[in-house]
């Protein structure tokens, strides 16, 4: 009957740190944070972290990592303002999605069959890619049509998000692809052994980030106004603090769950946004931020761990018995 | 089973391999200096290409025996700008010794207290670098507004304690540093230690190695590195700014791109020794590039990413096993 | 005794979860408790300032670098000396964050937003989040292109622009090293995609072509001083034969000139925009052969003219929001220490002169008060202005070179 | 006092708890100087448990130990080692990244070290000359140990553990992974040992091998001492009753001695080459089991690799299908063709071990149980694990465990029942009962029986001669590379006719 109690707790305990840092900046922000307009600027950080997550947590459940996924998404928008410019708003996110597919095709196909480790092949993206987008630029600002700038309004951005979100869900929760990511993670020998492909599903993890990564670079020109060469940049770190912060473990395997992103993601939004209106000084709010990362993210290992330990301990009881 | 004379042979091979890796190497820079008209492979263009080559190569040494133990620290950017403005501060006052003591200790203390952090919370080391990275760079920029408000700058060494950085010393401190890290990461119980922690943790604690005591220890060295890194730096620049934003993580991508690329030499260089010809091919590369009037910021980092990316296809041509 | 101590651990930790939150908060928000219930901002409400204090957002791009810190120092003295209260944000180096800082500010209820935008696509789309709020913004020391500005003038909300051209902090200078006898250049500059140092990069190449030199190589993408050294030093060996090097930034111009020292062959000039103490101090040596800058105070007029605005003062120029600008000064070895004084570690503009350009202040002010106060910033004006208020003697300013 | 000294180690009532679960209780043993101990029991009766405490890898909950008379507390495994106790342990391999002298001194490094730095020519001779010593083929100490093979690393671990000049030599199931050349190999160092005075403390699941080698042996079951005997008075037999504590039948292999299977050929090999063999012809036919068997190095494990499509023929073709006319070049069209596959390495090669049982079993049945759009439905999932955990009587809690927390024999039966569905026709089983105890070994026979009744080929890839000649329709021998014999069922089949070919 113990059991029960601490399964329920399994499911609140994630939700720890998010709840403290909730109700901290609730009283903090003399209930500002509330506010329909406020709800709204966090969900606009929200979104290209989760759209961002959701793809990049296929790779990270490989154990792998995508280093390129900011790189990818400031180079997807800029071809797709730039294809735009010619075919029409009609070939826009399709161009970014597509960008995005080959250069998760690229990486994939380098990290399966050239066996180069997936940080230095993202790396690498991150680097070239970045210098690609300022050298299309060319120091230039690219407008886009007025379509693109609607992208931002909340009314096609909720529902696009809601719909990609979706079937990344499903991909990853339901389908083979979700699966067999999570069983590379867990053990790739094993998975090569068992008869999966594991060359072809890296390809298709990275492939998924790429879209991902395209479709929140389309997303993002709509949101800054234009094609700006520095666009998400660092988007990739921001994505996996999101990721980690949320519980998704760094080697990957069945821990990652894309719930946990949700958490990840909305933990990190709430507390930038709420430091900021905070009036917390600008220096000091990293600080904060740094400390209060860490301070979750442990708490809910801890908390974690623990837990863990007691199922642990039950189960070999069971055995024993 | 394989018999000594198959071994031998596979051991010959190694050292042809070396060799003929350098061969290739050296067949590149003649070419590249065929074409840049004999402008590249003079004597004080590659006492430059060493010259940038330091700062990276101390970077990735403290890489080798941080990031060899599994533990993927990112706030070492930060820490770098952190001990390059501590020792800045302490070289008007104390000259070299300032500097180096300065740099060094900055960079042990803040490593060793994210090791412990890390070993203590047992939070995965990527996320706690990226938030330990933010607290380190929000102290670097009180330190900023502060000297803004008195009318100043960030210190800056002007004239005092600048040899270190620059040509002949930070090369004769290069060489020094290639002695003294080949010789901890390979002939010490520590470096034995960290090596077995990176390769197998339970095997390596199983065998009698004290892990918790290795990591720290390895940070330790590392660290020492770093904080060398990061007093040449000031030494050679001048001056560190601090930045916010996660922008120190950006510092160390192409100390980043050497170790990795140094790791994927491994199998034809030891470690330390391949991180030294991984930062001169990557500085060359710039060099010669920006000899042949390739512009900076967008050519030739898709070199770079292209460089890196070919490496690495080339290191792991023959791997078999499972890569993350 | 281990698991004690990672409970200890964990308990301390979520301690300071909440004590660091509380606490890093606790001091502003006993500040906008004295701001009152905050009203909508609306542009057509005349506030006087005397029951109501000022709330003003500003986005400093990236926190840690020295010009942008300085504009924050600038924006900061100005709000105090016009009794408002500052909401300072770090964009990071962001665009997403410069968006994102916009929506916290709006959230935060601010009355007036002094906002700075990297890039020209960011103020459509600041311009439509302020309209939606009804919230007034000015922007200052990027002029947006024209065409931007076209479309912000549509905006009722948006007050006007207080900026410099960097074209003409570039082309002022690249002509002085021409008329030097320099004809060969090579520069340091930023990122291609940083308009400050892009258009900085243009005005100088221009305006030395013109006059007979020739731009042999441009060192892009440099982000610190160190990545100006190597830069500059790889620049160096490429083109040994340089006799001219403009950086278009203070970091950048420290880079090059120690890049230059270690090529003793090369016989080359310095110039460089941005007057930080560094670029003071090669220029005190005669390192620097000439330098210009002093623009930072925009930040400071355009606080004054959105606090107008927010007073109920909508300056117009004609109809259309102004666009102030704001000279860009060249600075003779001479005045360099006088400089350090008032400019770095004072403010350039007292704070009684700041309040003279704002209505509640000063009943006649107007566009005007602004155009003439801009057009007479000079070093030397500034300085005999600070003769009169007793800061400087006649010996000191006859020394630097500035007759009474 | 000399009745002390006799023994050359004791422990007394030594308690290990992991949790609710006593893994030992009052465990007392006493080893004579001179004495080879074997020490027998079930998967999880906490051998292993009582093995890790003596070698100072965990410490225990309470009770003594001493040695040489003298009271013995290792806190880690360097003071074991100190004290000139040496270790192979059951799972533990070697590091990989190190090159072999270093992985036989590592964490004992000191004694090479001069100021501060370790001399490594000194470290590898005194390597190599402990290869010598010992009479195994030399294996030079600079490459890396991750490039050895499976066989090649366990002696490099025992070589590791012989470098502490033992005074007491444990060996936790060494014997499973050693060919039958290095076993003799083996057999004659523990003589050796023996007759220098020092006692060695041996665990391995094949009882003949038990009693051929040990003088005396300790039985455990369920975390607690049974009996200590002199193995003369123990038969295979009373060995199995005592382990499991109840009585086995004499024989859990087939009982019939006679091939049986039908005549239609479901896989054939052409001519199969690849790195590791030359030129392999055979067929399989429904029903039958086929047995491999060769030394470490004969490409047994290899074929079957290839087989499954992991690894590449260089030429050659597998046939399969009803009319032999589908080629197996990769692991999908393996699959497709109804080949499941049970590795070798079960917890490196086959199980996610952090992951769940459910997870572990469904992971081959992904195309059977995904719906529309692919949709793997949970409830399909569910069914299925449950029905495997049901069918091959898995001892677990639910489909929810952890495969780590479970047994070795039941993480077999786990890689095992995963493969065991409707659409598998042809098994292919590396080492099937590889450290895995006397209950699940019979478990697994049987379950290899039922399949064959139910019309599934197998071959079975094995070092056990003895399960082979119990097992299989027909044997093939394989030797450096190539096929040299074939054998068919029949009752005068001997393990030496076999091992006369196979060496």
């Amino acid at each position: 009957m113990k059991k029960n109690v601490f399964q329920r707790a399994e499911y609140i305990l994630p939700f720890a740190g998010l709840l403290v840092i909730v109700i901290a900046f609730s009283i903090t922000t003399r209930g500002t944070l509330w506010t329909s307009d406020n709800l709204l600027a966090i969900l606009s950080t929200i979104i290209p972290l989760i759209l961002g997550g959701c793809g990049m947590i296929f790779v990270v459940a490989q154990g792998g990592c995508d280093l390129s996924v900011g790189s990818a998404s400031a180079i997807a928008g800029t071809l797709a303002a730039i294809v735009c410019q010619n075919l029409g708003f009609a070939a826009y996110i399709p161009t970014a999605i597509l960008i995005g597919a080959l250069i998760g095709l690229f990486n994939g196909v380098i990290v399966s069959h050239f066996k180069v480790q997936s940080i230095m092949v993202t790396l690498a993206m991150l680097i070239a890619l970045r210098a690609l987008v300022v050298y299309i630029t060319n120091g230039s600002v690219i407008y886009v049509p007025e379509q693109v700038l609607d992208l931002n309004n909340y009314s096609i951005k909720i529902p696009v998000f809601l719909v990609a979100v979706l079937i990344m869900y499903f991909l990853f929760e339901y389908t083979k692809v979700g699966y067999f990511s999570k069983s590379i993670g867990e053990n790739e020998m094993a998975a090569k052994y068992t008869g999966i492909p594991v060359n072809k599903y890296k390809i298709i993890a990275f492939i998924l980030s790429g879209i991902m990564a395209g479709l929140v670079g389309s997303l993002n020109v709509g949101r800054i106004g234009g094609v700006d060469p520095t666009m998400g940049n660092f988007f990739e770190l921001e994505v996996m603090i999101a990721l980690f912060v949320g519980g998704v473990p760094v080697t990957g395997g069945s821990g990652s769950k894309i719930y946990r992103l949700f958490i990840g993601a909305i933990t990190v939004s709430v507390l930038e946004n709420g430091l900021t209106l905070s009036k917390v000084d600008a220096g000091s709010a990293e600080l904060i931020e740094g400390i209060i990362l860490i301070a979750v993210i442990s708490l809910t290992l801890f908390i974690r761990d623990k837990l863990i330990q007691k199922q642990e301990i039950m189960k070999t009881e069971h055995n024993a018995n | 089973m394989k018999s000594v004379a198959e071994q031998h042979q596979k051991m010959q091979k190694g050292t042809k391999s070396k060799i003929l890796t350098l061969v290739l190497i050296l067949i590149a820079f003649l070419i590249c200096n065929l074409f840049a008209h004999g402008r590249f492979l003079t004597g004080n263009n590659l006492l430059s290409i060493l010259t940038h080559a330091v700062v990276p190569s101390f970077i990735a040494w403290g890489f080798c025996f941080i990031y060899t133990t599994g533990i993927m620290d990112l706030s070492v950017g930060a820490i770098v700008i952190l001990a390059s403005i501590v020792g800045g501060i302490l070289a008007f006052p104390l000259g070299y010794f300032g500097l180096i003591i300065g740099a060094v200790i900055t960079a042990v203390v803040l490593e060793l207290v994210n090791l412990s952090l890390i070993i203590k919370l047992k939070v995965p080391s990527w996320v706690f670098g990226l938030g330990a990275a933010m607290v380190y760079e929000a102290i670097g920029t009180y330190y900023e507004t502060f000297e803004i408000d008195q009318g100043k700058q960030v210190v800056s060494l002007g004239n005092t304690a600048r040899k270190l950085g620059s040509a002949p010393w930070n090369i004769i401190v290069l060489c020094i540093g290639i002695v003294i890290s080949y010789i901890i990461f390979n002939r010490t119980t520590i470096g034995f230690d960290i090596r077995a922690i990176g390769s197998n943790h339970s095997v390596a604690s199983m065998m009698g190695v004290k892990s918790k005591k290795a990591i720290l220890f390895g940070g330790f060295i590392g660290s020492c590195f770093i904080g060398v890194a990061s007093a040449i730096n000031e030494s050679y620049a001048g001056r560190v700014m601090p930045v916010t934003g996660l922008n120190s993580v950006a510092l160390v991508f192409i100390p980043l791109a050497v170790y990795l690329l140094a790791q994927a030499f491994e199998r034809i260089f030891n470690l330390t020794i391949s991180v030294v010809i991984s930062a001169i091919i990557i500085e060359s590369l710039f060099n010669i590039l920006t000899i042949f009037g390739v512009p900076s910021g967008t050519w030739q980092d898709v070199a770079l990413g292209t460089v890196i990316i070919v490496c690495g296809i080339l290191a792991q041509k023959n791997e078999k096993g499972i890569v993350k | 005794m281990k698991k004690n101590n990672r409970k200890l651990c964990a308990i301390l930790i979520s301690a300071l979860t909440i004590v660091s939150t509380i606490t890093g908060c606790a001091s502003s928000t006993k500040q906008a408790s004295s701001t009152g219930t905050a009203s909508d901002a609306s542009a057509t409400s005349k506030v006087s300032a005397s029951n109501k204090k000022l709330k003003l957002g500003f986005n400093n791009f990236l926190k840690g670098n020295y010009s942008l810190d300085i504009l924050e120092k600038n924006f900061r003295s100005a709000a105090s000396a016009l009794n408002c209260d500052a909401m300072v944000t770090n964009d990071q180096g962001k665009v997403e964050t410069t968006v994102q800082d916009v929506d916290s500010m709006i959230s935060a209820k601010v009355d007036g937003i002094v906002f700075f935008g990297i890039s020209d696509t960011l103020f459509p789309i600041v311009s439509r989040k302020c309209e939606a709020a009804k919230i007034p913004f000015v922007c200052y020391d990027h002029i947006p292109s024209d065409k931007t500005l076209e479309v912000l003038r549509k905006n009722p909300y948006f007050a006007g622009v207080v900026g410099e051209h960097d074209y003409d902090a570039g082309f002022p200078i690249g002509k002085y090293a021409a008329e030097q006898g320099t004809k060969k250049a090579i520069l340091i500059t930023g990122k291609n995609t940083d308009t400050t140092h892009s258009s900085r990069e243009k005005g100088f190449t221009d305006a030395f072509t013109k006059n007979g030199g020739k731009v042999l190589d441009v060192g892009w993408g440099c982000n610190t001083l160190s990545d100006a050294l190597s830069k500059t030093d790889n620049l160096l060996t490429a083109h040994p034969d340089v006799d001219c090097i403009y950086a278009t930034g203070g970091d950048f111009g420290s880079g090059a000139l120690q890049a230059l020292a270690k090529h003793p062959s090369v016989k080359a000039k310095m110039f460089v925009t941005d007057l930080d103490p560094d670029i003071l101090i090669g220029l005190s040596k005669h390192i620097i052969s000439a330098a210009n800058g002093a623009h930072w105070v925009n930040a400071s007029f355009a606080t004054a003219l959105l606090v107008n605005r927010l007073v109920g003062n909508n300056l117009r120029d004609g109809n259309a929001a102004p666009t102030l600008t704001v000279p860009v000064l060249t600075l003779p070895n001479s005045q360099e220490s006088l400089y350090d004084k008032f400019w770095l570690h004072n403010d350039p503009f007292s704070a009684k002169e700041i309040q003279q350009l704002v209505k509640t202040y000063n009943s006649g002010a107007s566009l005007k008060t602004f155009r003439d106060t801009l057009r007479g910033y000079s070093i030397e004006s500034r300085l005999k202005e600070k003769e009169k208020e007793g800061l400087v003697t006649k010996d000191e300013l006859t020394k630097a070179g500035i007759k009474g | 006092m000399n009745e002390v000294k006799d023994y050359i180690f004791t422990c007394d009532k030594m308690n290990k708890s992991f949790g609710s679960t006593h893994a030992n209780n009052n465990i007392s043993i006493s080893i004579k100087e001179g004495e080879v101990r074997g020490l027998i029991g079930e998967n999880g009766s906490g051998k292993s448990t009582l093995i890790s405490m003596i070698a100072g890898m965990q410490s225990s909950d309470s009770g003594s130990m001493s040695l040489n008379g003298e009271p013995y507390q290792p806190h880690n495994s360097q003071e074991a080692n100190q004290k000139h106790i040496g270790t192979v342990v059951q799972e533990l391999g070697l590091v990989d990244g190190l090159p072999v002298g270093a992985n036989i001194f590592l964490g004992r490094m000191n004694q090479f070290t001069k100021n501060g730095i370790v001399d490594l020519s000194s470290l590898n001779q005194e390597g190599s000359k402990l290869f010598d010593q010992w009479g195994f083929q030399p294996i030079s100490m600079n490459i890396l140990a991750g490039t050895l093979s499976v066989e090649q690393k366990k002696i490099v671990e025992l070589i590791r553990a012989l470098s502490v000049t033992p005074n007491l030599l444990i060996l936790d199931e060494i014997t499973a992974a050693l060919s039958l050349n290095n076993r003799k190999r083996l057999y004659s160092i523990i003589e050796k040992l023996k007759g220098a005075g020092n006692s060695i403390l041996i665990v391995t699941h094949d009882l003949e091998e038990m009693l051929s080698i040990a003088d005396s042996v300790t039985i455990m079951r369920d975390g607690t001492l049974v009996t200590t005997k002199p193995s003369s008075e123990l038969t295979v037999d009373s060995l199995k009753q005592l382990m499991v504590g109840r009585e086995i039948n004499g024989s859990y292999y087939r009982a019939d001695q006679k091939e049986s299977y039908k005549d239609r050929v479901v896989l054939r090999g052409e001519h199969l080459s690849a790195e590791r063999f030359n030129d392999i012809s055979f067929q399989l036919h429904e029903g039958e089991i086929l047995g491999f068997c060769g030394l470490s190095d004969a490409g047994i494990h290899e074929l079957g690799e290839a087989l499954f499509g992991i690894r590449k023929l260089t030429s050659g073709q597998i046939q399969v299908g009803d009319s032999l006319n589908t080629v197996v070049n990769s692991t999908k069209s393996a699959i497709k063709n109804g080949i499941g596959y049970v590795p070798k390495d079960r917890d490196k090669q086959a199980l996610m071990v952090d992951d769940s049982i459910e997870n572990n079993i469904c992971l081959p049945s992904t195309n059977e149980i995904q719906g529309t759009l692919g949709m793997i439905l949970p409830r399909r999932r569910k069914e299925i694990s449950e029905k495997a955990i049901k069918n091959f009587d898995i001892k677990t809690q639910g489909r929810n465990q952890i495969v780590r927390s479970l047994s070795g024999g039941n993480r077999q039966k786990v890689n095992l029942a995963r493969w065991v569905k409707d659409k598998t026709k042809i098994l292919i089983l590396d080492c099937p009962t590889r450290g895995v105890d006397v209950g699940v070994k019979s478990y697994i026979y049987n379950a290899m029986n039922q399949a064959k009744s139910d019309g599934i080929s197998m071959i079975v890839i094995s070092d056990e001669l003895p399960e082979l000649i119990g097992m299989c329709d027909t044997i093939l021998v394989m030797k450096n590379k190539k096929l040299v014999l074939s054998k068919k069922r029949s009752e005068g089949l001997t393990e030496e006719s076999l091992i006369e070919v196979m060496l």
